[in-house]
C-alpha cells in the first residue's frame, strides 16, 4: 500500500484530523494525526485496513513537544504503517490505544513512565519498568543521565 | 519459500511408552563412558596446545579452537615501549573504564601517559584495541580475573605490560583503517603559529614550516604571532585529534584534503 | 486452602531471570497472574542517547543475553537505515551466518532450560554441551562467546578466521545428529506429551490482539515470518521453510522451535557455502569519517556541523529467536542517536500471561512459561 | 552351625570384653561387669551402633554412585576431586553441612520445625534396622518384618508435612501438601503388590522370602507386581518422575525450602536411606535377596560376606535403574500421579495378585523362574 493509498482511505473517515502521510522506509507510510482523531484512526486502521497486529507504541521527547508512535501490522499485506501524533509538553496526554488493540496495554504503561505521556482512558496505567511512586521519567531529555538524582521510592507490599 | 508443518515424528505409542528416551539416555551413557564431553577445567584448558587442532575428545563431537582461540578477548597487554600516548583507547572506550596515567620515560614537560584500565567497569568490547594505532594495546587469552580487593581490579600500564611479556597469544585481528579517512586541516588565517600542535603530536607528524611575512599595506596590522605553520603528514597521523585539542585558537578541524 | 497470592521471583527457578509472576491460587489452581516486570532495568534506550553509533553495540550484546547478535543485527538495521549506509553484500551474509547460528544457539538455550522445568535435567547438559560448540564458533571470529560486538554501521568487524567454513560444516552435522535425540528425550516420552499437549493454548486470535509473535505464533497456526514476509538482510535469496504448528500448546512451540533448528541448519549451509566463493570487503567504503575505528570525538560537534551531515529516522524489524523484534532510531545529525526505541517480542509474549496462564495448575507454571522462552534481558532492556 | 547373625556377633563381641575386664576387676565390680543384663544392653547399643554406621556409609556411597551415574548419563563426570574417583566429596559436603549455621523462619513453628527433621531422619534409620541384609545380617527374628517396614516407610509423608506446615512458606505449604495428598495414590498399589509377592512366598517375613526365591527369583513371575512396585517405590522415595513435593521448577525445593545447614542434611540424608532402603526392599521381594542361581558356580558364593556383597551388588544396580529413569523422564503433575495411581496401578496390581494366586494355584511357578525347582 502506498501513502496515497493509505492517504485515500484515510481522509474520509478523519477530514482534517489527518495530517499527512508521509512515505517511511521498510513500511507503508508513516500517517501522522492529530491527537484528537486518536480512536478513530485506530478503529478505521484495524478493522477498515486490517492492521490488526500493534507491535510497538513509543514516545519520544522533543523538548517543545512529545510525540508518540505506533507501528502497526498487516498480515494480510504483510507490511507496517506507523502512526505519529504530536501531544504539547505541558499537556501530553492521549487517547489509549489498549481498548483496540490489548497488546498496546504494556506498552502504553511503559511510555507513560519514561516519557511522561499520559493515556486516557488505559485500563491499568501503573509503573512496569521503573518502582512504584519513581517519580521521575527517565527518558525525557531533562533527565540527565551523570547527575546523581535523588531518589525515593515508596515499595510495595503484598 | 514455503511452509513446512512441523509434525511430531516420533508419535506416542502407549506400548513404547517411555522406552524411547530411556533409549537415548543409556546411548549417552554408553557413549560418555569412553569419554564425557567435559573438560576439567583447571587441569585442561581448552587454550592448551593439546587441543590445537583437534578436532573431538568425544566420539564425534568437534571441539577445539585450534590457533582461532587467539582471537579471544581477554585482558589486555600493554607494549609501554611503543605507546605514544595518543588518548585513542580512551576515547574510544564505552565505559570510560580507561585512565590515562603518567608513567616514567617521558620528559618532564611531557611526561608519557599510558592507559589503565579498571576490569570492574571493562566489557571487553575490545574497542581500544581496536583504535589503538600502533597495535601496542591489544587483548590475549588471559581471562582469569578472580580477585579479593576491588582495587586489585585496577590494572596499572605497568601490570598490563607485564601481561605483554608474558607472551600470550594476541589476537591477530587488526581493523583496516576506513578508506575515506578524513585528514586535519588548519584554518590559516586563525593560526598564531604558536607550535602547540606540533609539541604535543604522540607521532611527530606536524611540522612548522616557516611562511613568508606579508608585506604589510599601509595602514593594515597583522596579529602579533610567530610566522609559523604547522603542516600535518596524513600518513604518519593517526587521527587521534590531540592536535585539535591543545590548539589555543581553535584553527585546526577535521575535514578532506583536496 | 483458601486463595491466596504467590510471588513466584524474582528469585525462582521458574523465572529464568529476574522478574515476578504474582500468581493468585486456590489450591493448585492458577486464578489469576500479574507478571512484574523492571527488575532487570538499565535504562539501555536512555545510555543508547549517549553513546556513540557504534559504541551501543555493546549494550545491544546484554540487551538479550542469549541472542545477541539478532539485537546487534536489529539495532545495526535502523542505525543504517537511519545514517544512510549501505553495507557491503559479504558483511550481510556475515550477519545472516550470525543471526541464524545465534537463532540455534538461542533455541538449543531454550530447549534446555524449557526441558529443566519439566524436571528432567540431562538434556539441560546436552543443550548447553551442544551451544557451546555455537559459542566456541561464535569467539573464533567475534573473540566473545556471548557479548560479540561484532557488526558495525556499515558492516561488520573483521572477516572470518581461515578454516572456519569446514569447522562451522562439522557443528552443523554433529547438530543436525543431536537434534534427533532432543526428540527422543521428548516427543518420544508418553510422560512429556501427557505434560505439554492442550497446556497453555493460546489462540492464533489472541495472540494477533495480544502482539503476540514468533514461534508462539506460528505454533498457533500462523504463517508469519519475518525473514520471508518482510525480509531483511539477504534472506530473498536463501532457501528455507516458515515451521508453522497447529496445536497453539506447549507441544506446538516445541515442534516448531525443533523445525526452525533444522531449518536454521538448511539456511547455515547455504551461507556458508556462499562464504566460501565470495570473498571481499565486510565493511562499507564511504562510511562518515566518525563512525569508522578508531574514533577521535574531539571537535566533532562542530566537524559534524560543518559536515551537514543529513538527519533521519531508522526503522527495522527483526525476527529474533523469540520472536519479532523492532527498532526505531532518530537521528537528528548528532554524534549519538537522538533516541532510541525497541519492541521486544518477549515483552508482549509475557505481558499476555494471563491469556496463557489463567486454569492450569501450579506445575503447569514453569512447563508453559519456559515455552514462552523468556529472555528478561531483553524484556526490561 | 548356627546362623551368626549381627546380634550374636556384637553378643559375643561384647561378651568376651566384658568378662575379660569383669576377670581382672576385682569382685564387685568384676560381677557386675559380667551380669548377663549388662551384656545384653551393651550388645544392643553395639548392633545398632553398628547398624547405623552401615547405613550412613551406604548411604553416602548411594549418593556418590547417583552422582557419578547421572553424571555419565549427562555427558559429564560428577564429583571427581575429593578423594579417589571423588569418594569423599560427600563427605566434605556433609561436613560444609555440618558447620552452617542452622536458622528458622521468623513465625516459624519451632516444634514441629525441628522435630519433623528429626522424626524424618529416626523413622528412615529404623527402616534400616529391620531389613535382612545377608543370611549373617539381620536384626533377630520379627515374624513381620515387611509390613513394619512398610509401616514405617510410609510416616514419612506425616513428618514432610509437620515440617513444611511448620516452616511458615507458602511453598512448603504446597509442597507438604501434596506429599499428603499423593500418598495414598501409591501406597495402596505398592501394598496391593506386596499382597503378590506374600501369596507366593507364604509369609510376611522377609528372611522367608528370600529364601523362597533360592530356586527360582520372583521377578520373573511377578513381573507386574515388578513394574507397580518399582512405580510405586518412586512416588514413595520421591525421586523423578514423581518428585512432585520438592518439584523444583515451581516449588523452589518444596517442603524443604527453608530448611538450610544440618536439617537440611537431615532430609538429604533421610532421603537417601529411604531409596537404600526402597532398592533393598526391591531386592528382597523380587530379586532374590543375597542368593544367587543355583546354576553359579559355587566359588562366587563362597568367599567371606558373599551374601553381603551379592546383595549390596544388587542393590546398587537396582538404585541404578531408578537414576536411569530420573536422567530420562520428566516429572509428572500431581493430578497426573493421581490418576496413575488410581487408574494404571491399582487395577495393575489387582490384577498381579490374581495372577499370583493363580500361579500358586495351579503350580506352575517354577515353569517361569529362572531355574527348575528341585522339588518338581
Amino acid at each position: 500500500m502506498q501513502p496515497a493509498d493509505l492517504e485515500a482511505a484515510l481522509r474520509p473517515k478523519l477530514g482534517d484530523r489527518l495530517l499527512t502521510v508521509e512515505p517511511f522506509a521498510r513500511t507503508a507510510g508513516r500517517v501522522r494525526f492529530r491527537r484528537d482523531g486518536a480512536l478513530d484512526l485506530f478503529r478505521t486502521m484495524r478493522d477498515d485496513l486490517a492492521y490488526r497486529h500493534l507491535s510497538m507504541v513509543g514516545a519520544i521527547d522533543w523538548v517543545d513537544h512529545r510525540e508518540v508512535f505506533y507501528v502497526l501490522w498487516s498480515d494480510e499485506r504483510t507490511e507496517y504503517v506507523l502512526l505519529s501524533a504530536d501531544v504539547p509538553a505541558d499537556d501530553a496526554r492521549i487517547e489509549t490505544a489498549s481498548g483496540v488493540w490489548p497488546s498496546a496495554n504494556w506498552h502504553e504503561r511503559e511510555a507513560w513512565e519514561m516519557v511522561d505521556v499520559l493515556f486516557d482512558h488505559h485500563p491499568d496505567l501503573r509503573h512496569l519498568l521503573t518502582p512504584d511512586g519513581y517519580a521521575f521519567h527517565p527518558l525525557l531529555r531533562s533527565f540527565k543521565l551523570h547527575e546523581p538524582e535523588e531518589l525515593e521510592v515508596k515499595t510495595r507490599h503484598v | 519459500m514455503s511452509e513446512v508443518e512441523a509434525k511430531p515424528k516420533a508419535n506416542e505409542n502407549p506400548i513404547l511408552f517411555v522406552a524411547r528416551p530411556m533409549a537415548t539416555a543409556a546411548r549417552q551413557f554408553a557413549r560418555s563412558l569412553v569419554r564425557p564431553s567435559t573438560i576439567v577445567y583447571p587441569f585442561e584448558r581448552l587454550e592448551d596446545p593439546k587441543f590445537r587442532g583437534q578436532v573431538a575428545v568425544a566420539p564425534g563431537k568437534p571441539i577445539g579452537l585450534g590457533e582461532v582461540w587467539d582471537n579471544y578477548r581477554g585482558v589486555h597487554a600493554l607494549n609501554i615501549e611503543t605507546c605514544i600516548s595518543c588518548n585513542l583507547c580512551a576515547f574510544s572506550c564505552p565505559d570510560l573504564c580507561i585512565d590515562m596515567v603518567t608513567v616514567p620515560g617521558g620528559d618532564p614537560k611531557h611526561p608519557k601517559k599510558c592507559p589503565q584500565i579498571d576490569y570492574g567497569k571493562c566489557s571487553y568490547c575490545g574497542f581500544c584495541s581496536d583504535a589503538c594505532p600502533e597495535g601496542c594495546l591489544t587483548m590475549t587469552t588471559r581471562y582469569e580475573l578472580s580477585v579479593t580487593k576491588r582495587a586489585d581490579m585496577v590494572y596499572s600500564p605497568q601490570r598490563l605490560n607485564e601481561v605483554f611479556r608474558t607472551r600470550l597469544p594476541m589476537s591477530p585481528i587488526r581493523l583496516a583503517r576506513p578508506a575515506n579517512e578524513d585528514s586535519i586541516l588548519l584554518d590559516p588565517p586563525l593560526c598564531i603559529g604558536c607550535n602547540a600542535c606540533s609539541r604535543d603530536c604522540p607521532t611527530e607528524c606536524i611540522t612548522m614550516l616557516d611562511i613568508p611575512k606579508p608585506e604589510a599595506k599601509p595602514g593594515e596590522k597583522f596579529p602579533k604571532r610567530i610566522w609559523k605553520e604547522p603542516v600535518i603528514n596524513d600518513s604518519d597521523c593517526v587521527r587521534c585529534g590531540t592536535c585539535i585539542s591543545v590548539c589555543p585558537k581553535e584553527c585546526l578541524f577535521w575535514g578532506t584534503r583536496k | 486452602m483458601s486463595e491466596m497470592w504467590i510471588n513466584m521471583g524474582p528469585q525462582h527457578p521458574m523465572t529464568h531471570g529476574l522478574w515476578n509472576l504474582r500468581v493468585k491460587i486456590d489450591g493448585e489452581m492458577i486464578l489469576d497472574v500479574d507478571p512484574e516486570m523492571g527488575y532487570l532495568h538499565r535504562g539501555i534506550e536512555k545510555i543508547s542517547e549517549d553513546r556513540h553509533y557504534n559504541e551501543v553495540v555493546t549494550l545491544m550484546d546484554r540487551c538479550c543475553y542469549v541472542a545477541g547478535f539478532a539485537w546487534e543485527h536489529l539495532y545495526i538495521l535502523a542505525s543504517e537505515g537511519a545514517l544512510h549506509i549501505q553495507p557491503p553484500e559479504r558483511a550481510e551474509y556475515l550477519r545472516v551466518l550470525c543471526d541464524e547460528f545465534q537463532r540455534i544457539g538461542s533455541h538449543i538455550m531454550w530447549y534446555a532450560a524449557f526441558v529443566q522445568d519439566l524436571g528432567l535435567m540431562s538434556p539441560f547438559l546436552y543443550g548447553m554441551r551442544d551451544r557451546d560448540l555455537v559459542l566456541d564458533l561464535f569467539q573464533s571470529y567475534t573473540g566473545a562467546r556471548m557479548t560479540y560486538e561484532y557488526m558495525r554501521v556499515g558492516g561488520v568487524r573483521s572477516d572470518l578466521p581461515p578454516g572456519f567454513t569446514d569447522r562451522a560444516r562439522q557443528v552443523l552435522d554433529w547438530l543436525t545428529q543431536r537434534y534427533e535425540e532432543y526428540d527422543q528425550l521428548c516427543l518420544g516420552s508418553t510422560i512429556f506429551r501427557k505434560r505439554c499437549d492442550d497446556l497453555g493454548t493460546l489462540k492464533a486470535a489472541d495472540c494477533v490482539a495480544h502482539g503476540v509473535t514468533g514461534p508462539m505464533l506460528r505454533a498457533a497456526g500462523m504463517k508469519r515470518d519475518l525473514r520471508r514476509d518482510r525480509p531483511y538482510a539477504v534472506y530473498p535469496q536463501l532457501d528455507f521453510d516458515v515451521a508453522v504448528a497447529d496445536g497453539a500448546d506447549v507441544t506446538a512451540r516445541y515442534l516448531v522451535r525443533m523445525e526452525e533448528l533444522r531449518q536454521s541448519v538448511r539456511i547455515l549451509r547455504q551461507v556458508v557455502d556462499w562464504l566460501d566463493r565470495h570473498p571481499g570487503p565486510v565493511m562499507a567504503e564511504q562510511l562518515p569519517r566518525w563512525l569508522g575505528a578508531p574514533y577521535a570525538p574531539v571537535g566533532a560537534e562542530g566537524y559534524l556541523l560543518k559536515r551537514n551531515f543529513p538527519k533521519g529516522v531508522g526503522f527495522s524489524s527483526v525476527e529474533e529467536p523469540h520472536g519479532e523484534a523492532q527498532a526505531y532510531v532518530v537521528n537528528e545529525g548528532g554524534e549519538h542517536p537522538y533516541r532510541v526505541k525497541f519492541r521486544s517480542p518477549v515483552f508482549a509474549n509475557i505481558s499476555a500471561a494471563r491469556q496463557y496462564l489463567v486454569g492450569y495448575h501450579v506445575a503447569d507454571i514453569p512447563p508453559i512459561m519456559g515455552s514462552v522462552d523468556v529472555c528478561v534481558g531483553e524484556v526490561d532492556r | 552351625m548356627a546362623p551368626l547373625t549381627l546380634y550374636t556377633v556384637s553378643n559375643d563381641l561384647v561378651s568376651s570384653l566384658l568378662t575379660a575386664l569383669g576377670n581382672a576387676i576385682p569382685n564387685p565390680v568384676g560381677a557386675w561387669l559380667k551380669s548377663p543384663d549388662l551384656i545384653t544392653g551393651l550388645s544392643v547399643l553395639v548392633f545398632a551402633a553398628i547398624l547405623l554406621a552401615a547405613s550412613m556409609l551406604n548411604t553416602i556411597l548411594l549418593i556418590w554412585w547417583e552422582r557419578k551415574l547421572l553424571g555419565r548419563f549427562m555427558d559429564r563426570r560428577g564429583a571427581m576431586h575429593v578423594g579417589y574417583a571423588g569418594l569423599l566429596q560427600n563427605f566434605a559436603d556433609g561436613l560444609k553441612l555440618f558447620r552452617k549455621n542452622t536458622f528458622q523462619p521468623r513465625e516459624a513453628d519451632s516444634l514441629g520445625f525441628y522435630t519433623g527433621p528429626a522424626a524424618y531422619m529416626v523413622t528412615s534409620l529404623i527402616l534400616f534396622g529391620i531389613l535382612p541384609i545377608s543370611s549373617g545380617w539381620n536384626s533377630g527374628a520379627l515374624p513381620l518384618t515387611l509390613l513394619l517396614a512398610l509401616a514405617i516407610f510410609s510416616f514419612a509423608p506425616l513428618f514432610i508435612f509437620i515440617s513444611a506446615w511448620s516452616s511458615n512458606n507458602k511453598y512448603s505449604l504446597m509442597g507438604g501438601m501434596r506429599s499428603a495428598a499423593q500418598m495414598i495414590a501409591y501406597e495402596v498399589p505398592i501394598l496391593l503388590a506386596v499382597v503378590a509377592v506374600v501369596i507366593v512366598a507364604g509369609s510376611f517375613d522377609l528372611t522367608t522370602i528370600v529364601y523362597e526365591q533360592q530356586n527360582y527369583w520372583f521377578w520373573g513371575p511377578l513381573v507386574v507386581a515388578l513394574i507397580v512396585f518399582v512405580a510405586g517405590m518412586l512416588a514413595e522415595m520421591e525421586r523423578i518422575p514423581f518428585d512432585l513435593p520438592e518439584a523444583e521448577a515451581e516449588l523452589v525445593e518444596g517442603w524443604n525450602t527453608e530448611y538450610g545447614g544440618m536439617l537440611f542434611a537431615f532430609f538429604m540424608l533421610a532421603d537417601y536411606l529411604r531409596a537404600l532402603v526402597g532398592s533393598i526392599l526391591v531386592v528382597l521381594l523380587f530379586l532374590g535377596g543375597w542368593t544367587l542361581p543355583t546354576w553359579v558356580p559355587a566359588a562366587a558364593t563362597s568367599f567371606p560376606l558373599a551374601g553381603i556383597f551379592w546383595f549390596m551388588l544388587k542393590t546398587y544396580l537396582v538404585f541404578g535403574l531408578f537414576v536411569w529413569v530420573r536422567a530420562a523422564l520428566p516429572r509428572v503433575r500431581t493430578d497426573q500421579l493421581l490418576r496413575i495411581g488410581w487408574n494404571r496401578m491399582i487395577p495393575l496390581s489387582l490384577l498381579s495378585i490374581f495372577l499370583a494366586a493363580l500361579l500358586v494355584t495351579v503350580k506352575c511357578l517354577p515353569f517361569l523362574g529362572c531355574v527348575p525347582s528341585p522339588g518338581s
